[in-house]
């Protein structure tokens, strides 16, 4: 099969939802999934990096960073002007693709396994480090043009940013939180603290994502109704956004001289787009965006094209353009 | 004994939840009572099934100078969030 | 600028949500809130503990006419269902 | 058809569920509707992140000499629980 | 000892709700357990599945069907004409009846594995398959003698039926939609794409079936208090028929030739009465029928019945009347 | 490091309380987690039970039970007369840490096999027997000093206990019944029974722990702000008189020759303070006690010091004054 099995709980949910069938997972069980999983990859993660020289990562990470937030000041200006959506959704939108998606990258994870590819565990620190630089630049390029209240766009209008409640909003996020916080926690445990409660967080993994999945389908159909009117050139979007994102990751990894495995995870995180970090936080900071707008687009469309069409193209161009 | 309050009823998106207390303490009010729901309205459908699309009741009791300070803090969030804000009548006894 | 509206409020089985919404649909009503809830009447103790064993409490504000629509279009679910439903005074402020 | 009715809502912490149902047993009152919510009073925030900083709300429609009684019944609580009590007027249908 | 020691969670849940212990298991949990159970079965049969030829299946899966849709056509003229129920009840029951329960049989299943007796997998498409037809079945005898609003009942009462709307919460049911999910996943997945989710899917199955007796216990005891005014003549049929369900279903084993193992299960899902799919369908097709009768009888005594007598019952009777 | 690192998670929650992070558990999640932790303790030590004369358990038994009820004797006096709080706060207080935590108990045991040390998995049985009779205690405490009502306090107040609703309380409250219920399935499972639930109750033990300390945190954060105000005789309190139980926990192991292992979870179970019955049964029975003061000092304080100071000092304690 060309895919991981797993997607499939993915359709179950979206034929469920589209179905209007009785099936419903309580939001209790989403919210205890997610944060499930966030925890289970910063620990894994920084069970990884007790492996390594920490320093390493240093320098890759400003480059990796720098890079990734190219894809939000692509994204911005194709969506204002050519979707001539409004500028803030623009912003907000382009902010949902600069950061990234958690079970995307899992997806790819399991992908790779499955066809016994190396890869890095390590490799969790940018999906850390990518989450959140993107919303903050989301948030810059919607006041940039905020012309509320009379008091003038442009730079002016940065000031207005209320720059210590979104630092707060960012850095003690929930989904930042457990990412760092599991990378902090699996580091000190090493792979010895980790053994324990490895039967969790670790073996139980595929089969919660799998549940995960199957919940992100009944959303994901909900959304796709909203969704529907508001034309092909979201979709389009939606789905040519990643390709280019994943090329960005590819030429990243080739420049970093990162190994086929890596190089195909940093191309997915790149591609991906957030649906659980983002959302909250845009509505937030930026209310007059329409979330229906970027949630259907990153979760009604982006994320199963991912799922079945972008991560095996992700891994076919690492395996071209990267080494073994 | 009893007196008689207003009951300031707002019906939003979860997310707003933190910025309604905010202006319950701008306005210095102390009591309210918060629970979880779904529903329909302009913004369309909102079934509860993840965070994004759940709503909240927030309930206040007050006097009704305080009820109408509490409604016009609420009205800027009117344009961007779906927002309900009902008043009605009630006795409190205690 | 407060509107005067009458709040229809339903308390129910959770499986009679779907058909209930139906009748708001046939009567033309968008905006509801639901939330879950349990309790005893008439059918006994529904205490919430499975789905079967649940209730709603499903709020609408309309206007007089359309509420009294809405209990006649409600009154067949009375028979057979654990129903309740009530309707008191609001003002509605946006 | 429709009959007067009053209704009285009783926000507390969600330990005094039981005693206040027992309460309703004493008082020969069958019909009530709980469901959960958290908040802030005179107690301070009650969150709901665990069941001893939960809330309830009970709501209970009854003719006003009930809810009278109903009242003075729940009075005793008040002194050491988290306690509000609201009464207003209602409608019921069926 | 002569059951499995899992069903003493249910007596603990049983005792809890009798003894008015503040015990509760959130509603979410019990949502969340259930959705898990029918997945979790659903590809347990799919990957059996898919190492037999799924052709050998189709002919016996319509003897299967038709013997077990004799159960509630037993079930109504007894509980019509007997117990002098009224006959939206005896319906409601009758369909109850000739349902399934996903629990009885997994509880079956862990006894035979307990016992170390062969059985194959793919009988949970028979458990998928018998589902649904009673239950349609029932809303059929409901209508037959429906007089409401003076139409007349009858045959030409059958038209009055909402097929559409009738067919969508049958094949759409959450149970349904699940199980059959979980067997195409399952079947698609196969052994090796099995694996990785077998941690949660396998492993941990039969501790999550122990914390949902419990639960069921809880639900029970108070099914049991609301049951008690209803008198002995449904407390004997909610005894009695299961034993003659489980006949009907050795006796269709032996024809289909069936092994030992796999003719306990059929008899156990004969005998079962369906709590999950039943109950929610039959509220909304037949409101006229009171459900504490018929959850009452399910889940107060048959299951339980099933659960200490029944199921030790139905292996002896497979010993004796089956081959090895 | 000189404590196991699952406690880092309940940092981790800590943290996430304090900067009002939008990090919540849903209130099912933590009833479900409870749940969970307080049957798998009861099964593990009902399986150990089953492997060992319970007869041996009987006279041991009601020594620890009687020096556990030396803790709340001591405490009253110093609550009321040294920290000058009310006399229903100090019988609360006094119930409180008379009574065990479970989670602080699985702590422990956890430390002990990461440092390899031997214990008896029925020492969970002291657990399940310490849990009420502090309770019972606490609320005798609170009504020989009531004065309401006129009626006189002393002993003559006893009389207006409901000792049947007490006993009711106590002996059918969710934690005794999970923990004696699990004792005797577990017991009756034994070791073969339990094996095929050993992946839902044992392996993933330790790791839904780390979740359950993550909540801890969380609510232990809410209670933190909230006992601030409450000055420093309580959190003095709250540090010292675990110490001063812990002592009694050691001089109880050594006059009954318990090992060093057993007497390092005597040591824990005497220094512990219950939050999961205690708050619940004083809220009740002694609703005159303030609860931010007993669950401010049980889990605000006591909690996170014996997870990072007191468990390595009885440890210290059975290595020195008991038998290897
Ligand atoms: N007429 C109504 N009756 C009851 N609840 C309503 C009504 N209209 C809106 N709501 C609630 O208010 C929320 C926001 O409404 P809206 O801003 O119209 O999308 C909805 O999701 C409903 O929960
Ligand atoms: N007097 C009442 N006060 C408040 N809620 C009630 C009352 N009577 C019934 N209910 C609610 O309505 C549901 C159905 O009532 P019934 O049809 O009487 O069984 C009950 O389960 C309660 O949740
Ligand atoms: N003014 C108010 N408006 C709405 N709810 C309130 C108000 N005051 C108190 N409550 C609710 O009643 C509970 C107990 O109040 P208290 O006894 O003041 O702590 C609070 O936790 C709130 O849920
Ligand atoms: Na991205
Ligand atoms: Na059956
Ligand atoms: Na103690």
């Amino acid at each position: 099969m060309v895919f991981d099995p797993i997607v499939l709980f993915f359709l179950l949910g979206l034929l469920a939802g589209l179905s209007k069938s009785d099936l419903k997972i309580p939001a209790a069980i989403y919210e205890a999934l997610s944060i499930y999983l966030l925890l289970a990859i910063g620990l894994k993660g920084g069970v990884e990096l007790s492996k390594y020289p920490l320093g390493q990562l240093v320098g890759s990470s400003a480059i990796v960073l720098a890079a990734g937030m190219l894809i939000p000041v692509i994204a911005f200006p194709v969506l204002r002007f050519v979707g001539r959506l409004s500028h803030y959704d623009s912003a907000s939108i382009a902010a949902h693709y600069g950061s990234v998606s958690v079970v995307t990258y899992s997806v790819a994870v399991a992908t790779l396994m499955e066809r016994q590819w190396q890869h890095d565990g390590y490799m969790v620190v940018y999906l850390a480090l990518l989450e959140m630089p993107a919303l903050i630049l989301g948030v810059v390029l919607a006041r940039l043009g905020d012309q509320r209240d009379g008091q003038g766009g442009g730079l002016a209008a940065l000031a207005r940013i209320h720059w210590g409640r979104l630092a707060h909003e960012v850095f003690f996020g929930k989904s930042i939180l457990l990412l760092i916080g599991g990378l902090i926690i699996g580091y000190a445990a090493g792979e010895k603290g980790y053994e324990p409660i490895a039967p969790v967080f670790k073996e139980a993994f595929k089969g919660l994502l799998a549940l995960f999945l199957l919940e992100m389908g009944l959303v994901a159909a909900s959304r796709i109704a909203a969704f529907r009117s508001y034309g092909a050139f979201l979709v389009g979007f939606a789905m040519v956004m990643p390709l280019v994102s994943a090329c960005v990751g590819i030429a990243t990894a080739r420049y970093l001289g990162f190994s086929a495995g890596n190089g195909a995870l940093l191309a997915t995180l790149y591609a991906s787009a957030s649906y659980i970090a983002a959302p909250a936080a845009m509505r937030i900071a930026v209310p007059q965006a329409n979330p229906a707008l970027s949630i259907g687009a990153s979760l009604g469309v982006t994320f199963p094209f991912n799922l079945f069409v972008g991560i095996p193209i992700y891994v076919w161009m690492a395996r071209t353009f990267l080494p073994g | 004994m009893a007196k008689a309050y207003k009951l300031v009823t707002i019906f939003c998106e979860a997310v707003l939840e933190p910025l309604v207390i905010r202006e319950f303490d701008k306005l210095g009010i102390v009591g309210y009572t918060v629970s979880d729901c779904r529903g329909r309205g302009t913004h369309g459908v909102r079934s509860g099934n993840w965070r994004m699309s759940a709503n909240v009741r927030i309930e206040v009791m007050c006097d009704l100078a305080l009820s109408d300070r509490l409604m016009d803090a609420l009205q800027p969030f009117d344009r961007d969030y779906g927002l309900l804000v009902v008043r009605s009548d009630v006795e409190v006894l205690n």
